[in-house]
C-alpha cells in the first residue's frame, strides 16, 4: 500500500498558515474562517481515510506493517542525519485521527467563538501552524524530526497562549509555558545526543528494532551504575514530562489557560499535552527492554504521582478552566502510568493499548468539556465558578453535552471513559498494586471534582447576570454535539484490534470486578458532589475548615509556582545573572579600561623628567651615555 | 683626481651654486623684488631635485673623504625633495615675513646650507668630513630656531638647542678622538679593518653614538627635542624632525654597518635598550601633549624608536627597511607639520583643542592631517603601515620577536594619541571651530605632494624594490 | 713628544678636562659660563687629537688637521651661541639658566 | 578584471563616486547602486562557484595571483572556497540592508556612506585574499573606519566606546601581526622560500615548538574581534554607542572576521598548536557562551542585551571551531552566517524602535506590537529564530554544533558540550523577556500610540535579511553539503 499522500495531511495546514499569516491584514475574517475550516476538513477526511485503509489492510500476516517515506534534510556525519518524512504505524495513524478531528472541530467552533475579535485571521493562522507542527510530530520518522516539531509545537503554543498579547497575564503565561517546556526540552536534546552518540542513529526503526544495537547490548556502556541508554531515555522522557505537564514541570499548564478557550481545548487538553505520552509510546520497545524497563518504571511513578496530585488540586480550584487543566494533567498521568506498567508482547501489552485508548477517548471528552466551558464563559464572561449557576435553563445543548463529557470522564458505565479507564486499571492491577490503588482513588476524585463543576455551573441558584445568558450559536454547538457523540461512541471501538505494543492485535475483555470497583468509587464521588454542590450550602466551607492547612496547600497548588519563582528569580537571575553582569562591568571591562588609565597615570608621573632645564637634559645625556657604557662593559665581560 | 670625478659631487655643487645665487640675488634685489626670491629658490631647488633623479655612478674623491653611491644619492634626492616640500609649505608664511621684517632670504639660505650639511654628513668618508657635515647641519638650524627673534620661547629654544648640540658634538668628538687613539685613523674604511672591540673602543663608540643619538633624539638623549620644537617656527621644527633626523639615522646606520661592525655584539645591545626606552618614553610623553608641535615632537621621538628596529638586523633587509621607512616618515611628518603650519600661520592656533570641529570647516586640511597621522600610526593602506610592518619583519627575521611584540604594543599606544587628534578634528563639533580659510597655492602644492607620497610609496611596491636593490652597498 | 710625560697621563688629563667641562655645563648658573665649559669639552677633544697623533701615530697628521677644524668650528659655534644668547638677553634682560625654563613637560 | 577583485574594486569606485555627491539623496542613491551591484555579484558568485566546483577540485577556485612585494614574496593572491563565498554573500546582504536602514542619516551623510563602504571593502578583501599579508592589510582597513563611524554618528558615550573598541581591536591585530610574522619566518621549515601564501604554508611542516608559540598569538589576535571572553568588553559598549547600520555591520560581519581568521589561519596553518591549545581556549569559549547569556539577562538596554547575546553566540562559534571535527566546523560556519543575519536584524529593529521612541530602556518600552505591527511581527520572528526555533537558520547552526561537538570521543569535550547546550534555555529566557516586554503587554506610554509605521526602505532592509534566514532554516542541506566539501582540506591538516 502506498501512504505517501499522507504527507499532505500536515502540508495543508502549513499552506494555510503561510497564506493566512502573510496576508493576515488583507484577508477578511469571514473568508479566513472558512478557509481554515475547509483546509482542516480536508486533512480530517484524509486522516480518516488513512486510518480506514491502514487498519483494514495494513496487516501483513497478522502484524501491522510500518510504512516510511522520508528525505534527508541535513547531514551531520555519515551515520547521523536528520530526515523529514512520514512514518505510518498504528499509533501514528491513531494520533493523526485524533489531532485532525479535534483541530477540525476547534476550527469550526472558533468561527463562532472568536467572532468579532480583531486578530481573527491571525488566530486561524496560529491554529493552522499548530496543527501542522502537531501532525508533523506524530508522523515523525526519527528522534530529531520529532524534536524539531516538538519545538515548533512549543512555539505555536507560545503564540496561542499569548494570543491576547496586550494582557500582561497572558504574556507571562506564554513565556512561562515556553521557558518551562524549553527547560524540559534541554533534557530531551541531551538525551537525543546521548542516544545518538552511542547508538549512532536517530532513526526510530533502528532504535526500536529488537535486534538493534541498543536493545541487544544496552549493557555495554554504563554511567554511574546505569546504562547510558537509560540515562538517555530518562532525559528524553524529561522532555515528555515538560510537554505533558507532569510533575514537576506541570506549573505552566494552569497558567496556559490564559489562552482562548478553543486553544485550551485543542492544545492543552487533547493534542499537544499528550505528546509526552506519544513520545514514550513511540520509543516503547527501548523503554521496555533497556535495563529491564528501569526508565519505564520512572514513567509509571511520575504518571501515578502526577495524576493523584493533580486530581487533589483540581478539587479546590475555583476557576473552571484551571480545574479542567488539572483534570487534564491527572488524566495524562493515567496514560503515563498505563504505559509505565505495560509489558511488551501480546495481552501483556494491555497497558500500552489502554493508554492509547484513553488518549483517544480523553481527547474527545476533554475537548468537549473545554468547549462547553468555553461556551459558558462566552456568555457569562467569567471563569469563576462563583459567577455561575443554573445555566441549564439558558443553554440546554451545552448542558447536555457537558453532562455527557462529565459522565464519560467520571467513568460512568457505557461512556467512552469507562472503557478506557477500565483497561488502564486492569493493566495497573496486574502489575503494581500501589499504582492501582492510587489510580482508583484518582477515579473517585475525578468524578467528584468534575461533578462539582457540573453542579456548580448548571444547577445551584441563579446568579444575577448582567445580560441573560443564551445558547451559543450553531457554529459552536455542532462541534460540541459531534464530540459528545464521540465521547460515547469512542468507547466501543475495539482498540486492541488495532493498537498494541508489538503491532500484533490481541483480544481484550472487560474485567468486571475491577470495573465494578472503579464504577462504585466513581459513583461515590458523584454523590458526594451532588450533596455538596447541588444546592448552595455551607458544607464545602466546613470541610475546608476541617482540612485547614491541607486545604490551604491544595488551594495554592502545593506552592510549586512560588518555589520555582524563588529558584529562578532569586537564585538564577538575582545571584548568577547579577553577579555575572557586575563581574563583567567591573572586573573584566574594568581591567581593560584599567590598562589605559595606568598608562596615562604613568605618563603623568614621569612628566617631571622634562624639567625644562637644559642642564638636566645634559645630565641625562652624559649620564645616559655613561650608563650605557657601563651596561655594555658588564654585558661585554660576561 | 680629474675634473669629471668632481661630478660625483653633483648635487652638493648644485646646492652650493643655488645658495650662492640666492645670496647674490638677495644682495642685488631691491625691496620690491625681495618677494621673488621665494619662487626663484623654489625653482632652483626643484631643478636640483629633478637632477637628483638621474643616476650617479659610485665613487669617492678627496682621498676617500667624500664618497657617494646609489643609496646615498637616492637618499640625498629624497632629502632635497623633502626640503622642497618644506619650503613650499613655508612659502606663504615667508611672504608675510618679507613684508613684515624683510628677512625671508636668510631663512631659505640657511635651510639650504643645512641641507648641504646633511649631504656632506651622509656621504662623508672619514670622521673629519662627517664632523664638518654634522656641524654644518646643526648651526644654521640653531640660527633658524631663533628665527622669530621677538619670541621668547624661540630664543629660549635656540639657547637650549645650540648649547645641547654643542655638548653633543663635543662628546662625539671626544669619542672620535678615543676611536682615533685605538686605531690611528679617521677614515671609515681603514678604521673598519683595524677596529677591535677593546674597552677604549667601546667607550669611544658610546660617546660618539650619544653625539649622533642626540640628533636622532633617542632616549635618553632626546630631552631637547620637545622644547626646541615648541620654541622653533613650525617649519624649522619640521625640518629638525624630518631632514636632520633622517640624515642622522642614515649615517648612523652606515657607520654601524661598516665602521663599527666589529663592535656589533656591543652596539646591538645598545640599540636594543635604546629602542625600547625611546618608544616607551616618546609614546608616554606624547599622550599628554596639548601643543601640536610638542605632540609631534614626542611622536617623532617614538618614530625614531621604530626606525631603530631596522638596525637590529644587519643586512640588506634592514638597510632597505630603514631607508624605506625614513622616506615614508619624511612624507608623513611633512604632511602633519604642513597642516599645523597652515593652520597656525593663519590663526596662530597650535593646540589640539583648537582643532575641534576642524573637519566641518576645513575638510581637506583635516583629511590630510588624518592621512598623515594614520600613516604615522601605521594604518593600511597608507605608506606608514608598510614601513612599520617591514621594520617588524626585519627585526623578526633575526628572531627578535619579543622586540617586535614590544614595538606593536607601542604602536597601539601611539594609535591612541594620534586618534586623540582625529577625535578633535572629526568627532567633536567644537564651540568656536577654526573658520574656513583658503591657504595659498604653495602650501596646497606642498600638502598635495606630501599626501601623494603617503598614499603612493606604500602601495606602489617598485619603490621598495628599488631601494632594496641598492641596499647592499655598505654590506661587504 | 714631551719628555717624561707618557700618553696615559695625557689621556687622563684630557679626560679630566672633558669632565670638568661637563661638570661646568651641569652646574653653571650663567649661560656664558656654560658656553665656556663647552669650550673646555671641545678643547679636551682637540688636545686628544693632537697628542694622540704625535704620540701614537706620528707618521700621519690626521689628528692635527682634525684639531684645526675643531678649533675653527668651535669658534663658529661659539659665535652663534653668543648671538643667540644676546638675542635672548634683548628679550628678557637675563642670561641666567633659570630663566630658560618656561617650556617644560 | 576577475570576478573576485571586483568585490574590492566596486566599493572603491563607489567611494570615489560618492566623493562628488552633493547631498544625502545623491549619496544614498549612489551607495545603494554600488552595494546593489555588489549584492548581485555575490549572488552570482554563489552560482558561479557551484558551477566551477563541479569541474574544479582545487581547494580554492577563481584564484588570481599577482606579485606585489617581491623580496618579501608578498602576493596579491585571491581565491574563494565555499566558506568565503557564503561569507561574502552574508557581507553583501548585510551591507545592502545597512544602506537601506540608514536611509535617513542626517549628519554628514556622504562621509557616513563612504566610511561604511570603505569598511565593507576591507571585509570583502579579507574574505577573498589567500595571502597572509594582504589579508592582514584588508583586516585593518576593515577595522579602522569603525572609529569614525561610532565616534561621529554614534550615541551615548560614543567617544570612549569608539576609542576602546579601536584600541582593543588594533591591539589585537598588533598581536596578530607578530603571529603572522612568526608563521612567515617558519614557512621555510622544509626549505624553500619564505612565503605569506596560505596554501603554500599549508604544505610546510612548521615545527611544533613554533606552532605552540604562535598559535595563541594568532588565535587571540582574531578572537578579540570574535568577542572571546575576557576580551569581549569592547563589543557591548561599542554596539550600544554605534549607529544602527554600523552595529548591524559590526556584529553581523566584522565579528565574523574573527572566526574566519581563526579557522583559515590559526587552525589551518598551525594545526598542532591548535590541538595543544584547544582545551584551554575551549574552556574560555564555553564559559563565554554561558557567561554572555547570563550577562544578557541582566541588561536594561536593548542593544546591550543583543551585544551580550552576540558574545554568547560567537563564543559558540569559537567553541565549535575548537571542537575540530567536520560537523562542528560546519555548524560553526552556519552559526556565523545565521548569527550575522539575525543579529543584524535585531540591531536594525532596535534601531527602528529607538528611532521612533528615542529610548532603548526595556522597562520604558511596551506593547509596541499594536502600534508597529510589521516591526513587531519581524521582531517576534527574529527572537524565535534567535533562540533556535526550527525552520530558521539558528536551529540548523546550533544543532550542527551540538551534535558535532558531542561526537568528540573525549569525555571532557562532551561534558563541555552539555554545559554549552544548556545555554539554549537562558537564551530563551532573555529573548522572551525582551520580546515579551517591549512588543507585547500593554502600551507603556500613550505617546507611542501615534508612532509612524515602518517605511518601505525599512521593510526592504528587514525582508532582505529575513529571506536567507528562512531559506537556510528550511532547506539547509545544500548549504551544509557545499561547506562540507570545503572543510575537507582543514580536516586533512589535522591528520
Amino acid at each position: 500500500m502506498d501512504f505517501s499522500y499522507t504527507i499532505l495531511i500536515p502540508l495543508i495546514p502549513l499552506a494555510l498558515f503561510v497564506i493566512l499569516g502573510i496576508f493576515s491584514k488583507k484577508i477578511p475574517p469571514s473568508i479566513s474562517g472558512w478557509v481554515g475550516s475547509l483546509g482542516l476538513g480536508t486533512s480530517f477526511v484524509l486522516s480518516c481515510y488513512t486510518a480506514y485503509t491502514y487498519f483494514l489492510g495494513g496487516k501483513l500476516n497478522g502484524v501491522y506493517q510500518t510504512f516510511i517515506y522520508k528525505t534527508t534534510w541535513l547531514n551531520f556525519t555519515d551515520k547521523l542525519h536528520i530526515d523529514l518524512g512520514v512514518l505510518i504505524d498504528p499509533i501514528s495513524v491513531m494520533m493523526l485521527v485524533v489531532v485532525s478531528t479535534i483541530s477540525f472541530m476547534v476550527h469550526l467552533y472558533s468561527r463562532g467563538y472568536m467572532k468579532g475579535d480583531d486578530g481573527y485571521t491571525r488566530f486561524f493562522a496560529y491554529l493552522a501552524l499548530f496543527t501542522f507542527s502537531m501532525l508533523g510530530l506524530v508522523l515523525a520518522t526519527n528522534l530529531f524530526q520529532i524534536y524539531i516539531f516538538w519545538e515548533l509545537v512549543g512555539a505555536s503554543s507560545f503564540l496561542l497562549i499569548g494570543y491576547y498579547y496586550t494582557k500582561p497575564s497572558a504574556v507571562a503565561a506564554a513565556k512561562k509555558a515556553f521557558i518551562v517546556t524549553r527547560f524540559a526540552d534541554l533534557g530531551f536534546l541531551i538525551g537525543i545526543l546521548l542516544v545518538s552518540y552511542y547508538a549512532g542513529t536517530f532513526d526510530f526503526q533502528e532504535i526500536n528494532s529488537l535486534h538493534g544495537s541498543i536493545i541487544t547490548n544496552w549493557a555495554a556502556t554504563s554511567f554511574m551504575g546505569l546504562s547510558v541508554f537509560t540515562w538517555g531515555l530518562i532525559l528524553i522522557y524529561m522532555g515528555g514530562i515538560g510537554k505533558s505537564a507532569m510533575l514537576p514541570f506541570h506549573i505552566w499548564l494552569p497558567d496556559a489557560m490564559e489562552g482562548p478557550t478553543p486553544v485550551s481545548a485543542l492544545i492543552h487538553a487533547a493534542t499537544m499535552v499528550v505528546a509526552g505520552v506519544y513520545l514514550v509510546a513511540r520509543l516503547f520497545p527501548v523503554f521496555y527492554f533497556v535495563e529491564d524497563g528501569f526508565a519505564l518504571q520512572i514513567v509509571a511513578y511520575v504518571g501515578a504521582i502526577s495524576s493523584f496530585v493533580a486530581a487533589v488540586i483540581a478539587i479546590t480550584q475555583t476557576d473552571i478552566k484551571r480545574v479542567l487543566a488539572f483534570s487534564t494533567m491527572s488524566q495524562i498521568g493515567y496514560m503515563m502510568l498505563a504505559l509505565g506498567v505495560s509489558k511488551y508482547d501480546g495481552h501483556e501489552g494491555l497497558g500500552f493499548m489502554a493508554s492509547m485508548f484513553h488518549l483517544f477517548t480523553h481527547a474527545m471528552f476533554k475537548a468537549l468539556l473545554f468547549l462547553g466551558a468555553g461556551s459558558v464563559i462566552h456568555v457569562v464572561h467569567s471563569n469563576y465558578l462563583k459567577d455561575m449557576g443554573s445555566l441549564r435553563k439558558y443553554m440546554p445543548i451545552t448542558h447536555i453535552t457537558f453532562l455527557i463529557a462529565a459522565l464519560s470522564i467520571a467513568g460512568f458505565p457505557g461512556f467512552a471513559g469507562f472503557f478506557s479507564k477500565d483497561e488502564i486499571l486492569a493493566a495497573a492491577f496486574e502489575s503494581n498494586m500501589l499504582i492501582y490503588v492510587s489510580s482508583v482513588l484518582v477515579a473517585g476524585l475525578t468524578a467528584f471534582y468534575i461533578f462539582r463543576l457540573y453542579f456548580g455551573m448548571f444547577w445551584g441558584q441563579n446568579k444575577n447576570y448582567e445580560h441573560t445568558p443564551h445558547e451559543s450559536p450553531w457554529s459552536m454547538t455542532i462541534p460540541m454535539l459531534f464530540l459528545a457523540f464521540m465521547s460515547i461512541a469512542g468507547g466501543y471501538i475495539p482498540f486492541s484490534k488495532y493498537i498494541s505494543a508489538d503491532h500484533i492485535p490481541f483480544q481484550s475483555h472487560l474485567d468486571l470486578p475491577l470495573a465494578a470497583i472503579a464504577t462504585s468509587v466513581g459513583l461515590v464521588g458523584i454523590i458526594l458532589a451532588f450533596v455538596f454542590y447541588k444546592k448552595e450550602n455551607n458544607l464545602p466551607e466546613r470541610f475546608a475548615h476541617a482540612f485547614g492547612v491541607f486545604y490551604k496547600w491544595t488551594y495554592h497548588k502545593f506552592y510549586f509556582d512560588e518555589l520555582y519563582l524563588f529558584v529562578t528569580k532569586k537564585i538564577l537571575f538575582g545571584m548568577v545573572g547579577f553577579s555575572a553582569a557586575w563581574f563583567d562591568k567591573h572586573i573584566v571591562d574594568g581591567s581593560m579600561v584599567g590598562i589605559g588609565n595606568v598608562t596615562v597615570a604613568i605618563s603623568n608621573k614621569i612628566k617631571g623628567w622634562q624639567s625644562g632645564k637644559f642642564q638636566d637634559y645634559a645630565m641625562s645625556f652624559i649620564g645616559g651615555g655613561v650608563v650605557i657604557a657601563m651596561v655594555i662593559f658588564y654585558l661585554w665581560i660576561n | 683626481m680629474n675634473l669629471e670625478s668632481l661630478l660625483l659631487m653633483r648635487s652638493e655643487i648644485g646646492l652650493t651654486a643655488i645658495i650662492v645665487l640666492l645670496i647674490i640675488f638677495e644682495i642685488f634685489s631691491n625691496k620690491k623684488q625681495k618677494a621673488n626670491i621665494i619662487p626663484f629658490a623654489l625653482i632652483l631647488l626643484a631643478i636640483n631635485t629633478i637632477l637628483g633623479f638621474f643616476p650617479l655612478n659610485t665613487g669617492e674623491i678627496f682621498g676617500g673623504m667624500f664618497r657617494t653611491n646609489t643609496l646615498l644619492h637616492f637618499f640625498k634626492t629624497t632629502l632635497s625633495l623633502g626640503v622642497l616640500i618644506l619650503l613650499l609649505q613655508s612659502a606663504d608664511w615667508l611672504k608675510e615675513k618679507i613684508v613684515a621684517e624683510n628677512k625671508a632670504p636668510e631663512f631659505i639660505i640657511l635651510i639650504l646650507s643645512s641641507l648641504l650639511g646633511t649631504y656632506f654628513m651622509i656621504s662623508a668618508g672619514d670622521f673629519l668630513m662627517f664632523y664638518i657635515g654634522l656641524e654644518l647641519t646643526t648651526l644654521p638650524v640653531a640660527a633658524l630656531v631663533a628665527y622669530e627673534t621677538y619670541k621668547r620661547i624661540s630664543a629660549e629654544g635656540a639657547v637650549k638647542y645650540i648649547l645641547s648640540s654643542a655638548l653633543a658634538s663635543g662628546t662625539a668628538l671626544f669619542g672620535i678622538s678615543l676611536l682615533y687613539a685605538t686605531t690611528g685613523t679617521i677614515y671609515f674604511d681603514a678604521m673598519a679593518e683595524i677596529l677591535t672591540s677593546s674597552n677604549l673602543a667601546i667607550l669611544g663608540f658610546v660617546f660618539f653614538f650619544s653625539g649622533l643619538a642626540f640628533k636622532i633624539s633617542l632616549v635618553p638623549f632626546h630631552f631637547w627635542t620637545a622644547d626646541v620644537y615648541e620654541g622653533a617656527p613650525i617649519n624649522v621644527a619640521s625640518y629638525l624632525s624630518v631632514i636632520s633626523k633622517g640624515a642622522a639615522v642614515v649615517i648612523l646606520m652606515i657607520l654601524l654597518f661598516t665602521v663599527f661592525k666589529p663592535l656589533m655584539p656591543a652596539w646591538n645591545k645598545i640599540i636594543y635598550i635604546v629602542t625600547i626606552a625611546t618608544m616607551f618614553t616618546g609614546n608616554l610623553f606624547a599622550l599628554r601633549q596639548q601643543n601640536m608641535k610638542r605632540f609631534l615632537a614626542y611622536s617623532s621621538i617614538a618614530q625614531a624608536g621604530f626606525i631603530l628596529l631596522g638596525l637590529l638586523s644587519v643586512d640588506q633587509l634592514g638597510t632597505a627597511t630603514v631607508i624605506y621607512f625614513v622616506a615614508i616618515y619624511i612624507f608623513s611628518n611633512l604632511g602633519a607639520f604642513g597642516v599645523v603650519q597652515a593652520i597656525s600661520s593663519t590663526t596662530n592656533k597650535e593646540n589640539i583643542d583648537d582643532y575641534e570641529g576642524l573637519y566641518r570647516t576645513n575638510p581637506k586640511l583635516s583629511l590630510i592631517m588624518m592621512l598623515a597621522l594614520f600613516s604615522l600610526a601605521g594604518i593600511p593602506p597608507l605608506a606608514g603601515f608598510f614601513g612599520k610592518f617591514f621594520l617588524y619583519t626585519a627585526a623578526a627575521s633575526k628572531g627578535y620577536y619579543v622586540m617586535v611584540f614590544i614595538a606593536v604594543v607601542n604602536a597601539t599606544i601611539s594609535l591612541y594619541y594620534y586618534l586623540l587628534v582625529v577625535r578633535a578634528m572629526f568627532l567633536r563639533k567644537g564651540n568656536n571651530p577654526i573658520p574656513y580659510f583658503k591657504s595659498g597655492n604653495y602650501m596646497r602644492l606642498g600638502l598635495l605632494l606630501a599626501a601623494i607620497g603617503i598614499l603612493v610609496i606604500g602601495l606602489y611596491s617598485p619603490i621598495y624594490e628599488y631601494i632594496y636593490s641598492f641596499s647592499n652597498v655598505f654590506l661587504n | 713628544m714631551i719628555a717624561g710625560i707618557n700618553i696615559y697621563e695625557i689621556l687622563t688629563l684630557t679626560s679630566i678636562l672633558f669632565f670638568i667641562g661637563v661638570y661646568g655645563f651641569f652646574t653653571r648658573e650663567n649661560l656664558i659660563t656654560v658656553l665656556l665649559s663647552i669650550e673646555l669639552i671641545l678643547n679636551a677633544a682637540a688636545v686628544n687629537f693632537v697628542l694622540i697623533n704625535t704620540y701614537l701615530y706620528p707618521d700621519l697628521l690626521q689628528g692635527a688637521i682634525f684639531t684645526i677644524f675643531i678649533i675653527a668650528l668651535a669658534a663658529a659655534e661659539t659665535a652663534l651661541a653668543i648671538a643667540i644668547i644676546i638675542n635672548l638677553y634683548k628679550l628678557i634682560y637675563s642670561v641666567e639658566v633659570k630663566d630658560t625654563e618656561t617650556m617644560k613637560y | 578584471m576577475d570576478i573576485l577583485s571586483l568585490f574590492v574594486v566596486v566599493p572603491v569606485l563607489t567611494v570615489l563616486v560618492l566623493v562628488f555627491a552633493k547631498n544625502l539623496k545623491q549619496a544614498r542613491v549612489i551607495s545603494l547602486i554600488g552595494m546593489a551591484i555588489q549584492f548581485a555579484m555575490s549572488i552570482n558568485l554563489i552560482f558561479a562557484y557551484l558551477k566551477e566546483r563541479a569541474t574544479n577540485t582545487a581547494i580554492m577556485v577563481f584564484t588570481k595571483d599577482a606579485l606585489w612585494f617581491e623580496n618579501f614574496n608578498i602576493h596579491y593572491s585571491i581565491g574563494v572556497d565555499a566558506i568565503s563565498v557564503v561569507m561574502i554573500a552574508l557581507t553583501s546582504t548585510v551591507v545592502l540592508a545597512g544602506i537601506f536602514i540608514s536611509w535617513k542619516i542626517d549628519d554628514l551623510a556622504k562621509e557616513f556612506f563612504v566610511s561604511l563602504i570603505v569598511l565593507s571593502s576591507g571585509v570583502f578583501g579579507f574574505f577573498i585574499s589567500t595571502d597572509l599579508f594582504t589579508m592582514f592589510v584588508f583586516y585593518e582597513i576593515a577595522v579602522i573606519p569603525m572609529y569614525l563611524l561610532i565616534g561621529i554618528w554614534g550615541s551615548g558615550p560614543k567617544e570612549n566606546s569608539a576609542m576602546k573598541l579601536t584600541l582593543m581591536l588594533m591591539g589585537a591585530s598588533a598581536v596578530l601581526s607578530v603571529g603572522i610574522l612568526g608563521i612567515y619566518f617558519n614557512s621555510n621549515a622544509d626549505g624553500g622560500a619564505l612565503t605569506f601564501n596560505i596554501f603554500e604554508i599549508a604544505h610546510v611542516h612548521i615545527p611544533v615548538a613554533a606552532q605552540n608559540i604562535f598559535f595563541p598569538l594568532v588565535f587571540i589576535g582574531f578572537a578579540v574581534i570574535g568577542a572571546l571572553f575576557p576580551f569581549h568588553t569592547w563589543s557591548p559598549s561599542g554596539h550600544a554607542s554605534a549607529p544602527t547600520a554600523v552595529s548591524m555591520l559590526h556584529a553581523g560581519v566584522l565579528m565574523k572576521l574573527g572566526g574566519y581568521g581563526i579557522f583559515r589561519i590559526a587552525m589551518y596553518l598551525l594545526p598542532l598548536g591548535a590541538l595543544n591549545w584547544s582545551n584551554f581556549f575551549l574552556i574560555l569559549a564555553s564559559f563565554g557562551v554561558i557567561y554572555g547569556a547570563f550577562g544578557a539577562i541582566m541588561q536594561k538596554d536593548l542593544k546591550y542585551v543583543n551585544a551580550y547575546a552576540s558574545v554568547s553566540h560567537l563564543s559558540l562559534v569559537l567553541f565549535a571551531l575548537l571542537m575540530m571535527n567536520r560537523t562542528a566546523w560546519n555548524g560553526a560556519i552556519i552559526q556565523s552566517l545565521s548569527h550575522g543575519l539575525l543579529t543584524a536584524l535585531f540591531f536594525a529593529l532596535i534601531g527602528m524602535v529607538y528611532g521612533r521612541t528615542h529610548t532603548r530602556e526595556i522597562d520604558k518600552l511596551g506593547g509596541l506590537m499594536k502600534i508597529l505591527p510589521f516591526i513587531g511581527a519581524i521582531y517576534v520572528i527574529t527572537g524565535l529564530a534567535y533562540l533556535g526555533l526550527p525552520g530558521f537558520s539558528g536551529f540548523v547552526a546550533e544543532m550542527s554544533v551540538f551534535v558535532g561537538a558531542f561526537q568528540h570521543p573525549d569525555m571532557f569535550h562532551r561534558v563541555l558540550t552539555i554545559i554549552v547546550v544548556s545555554s539554549i534555555v537562558v537564551t530563551a529566557v532573555y529573548i522572551l523577556r525582551m520580546v515579551g516586554k517591549i512588543m507585547m503587554g500593554p502600551l507603556s506610554n500613550m505617546e507611542y500610540a501615534k508612532l509612524p509605521k515602518a517605511t518601505w526602505y525599512e521593510k526592504t532592509g528587514l525582508i532582505l535579511l529575513m529571506i536567507p534566514v528562512v531559506i537556510i532554516g528550511v532547506m539547509p542541506l545544500g548549504l551544509s553539503e557545499m561547506l562540507k566539501a570545503s572543510i575537507q582540506p582543514f580536516l586533512e591538516r589535522l591528520l
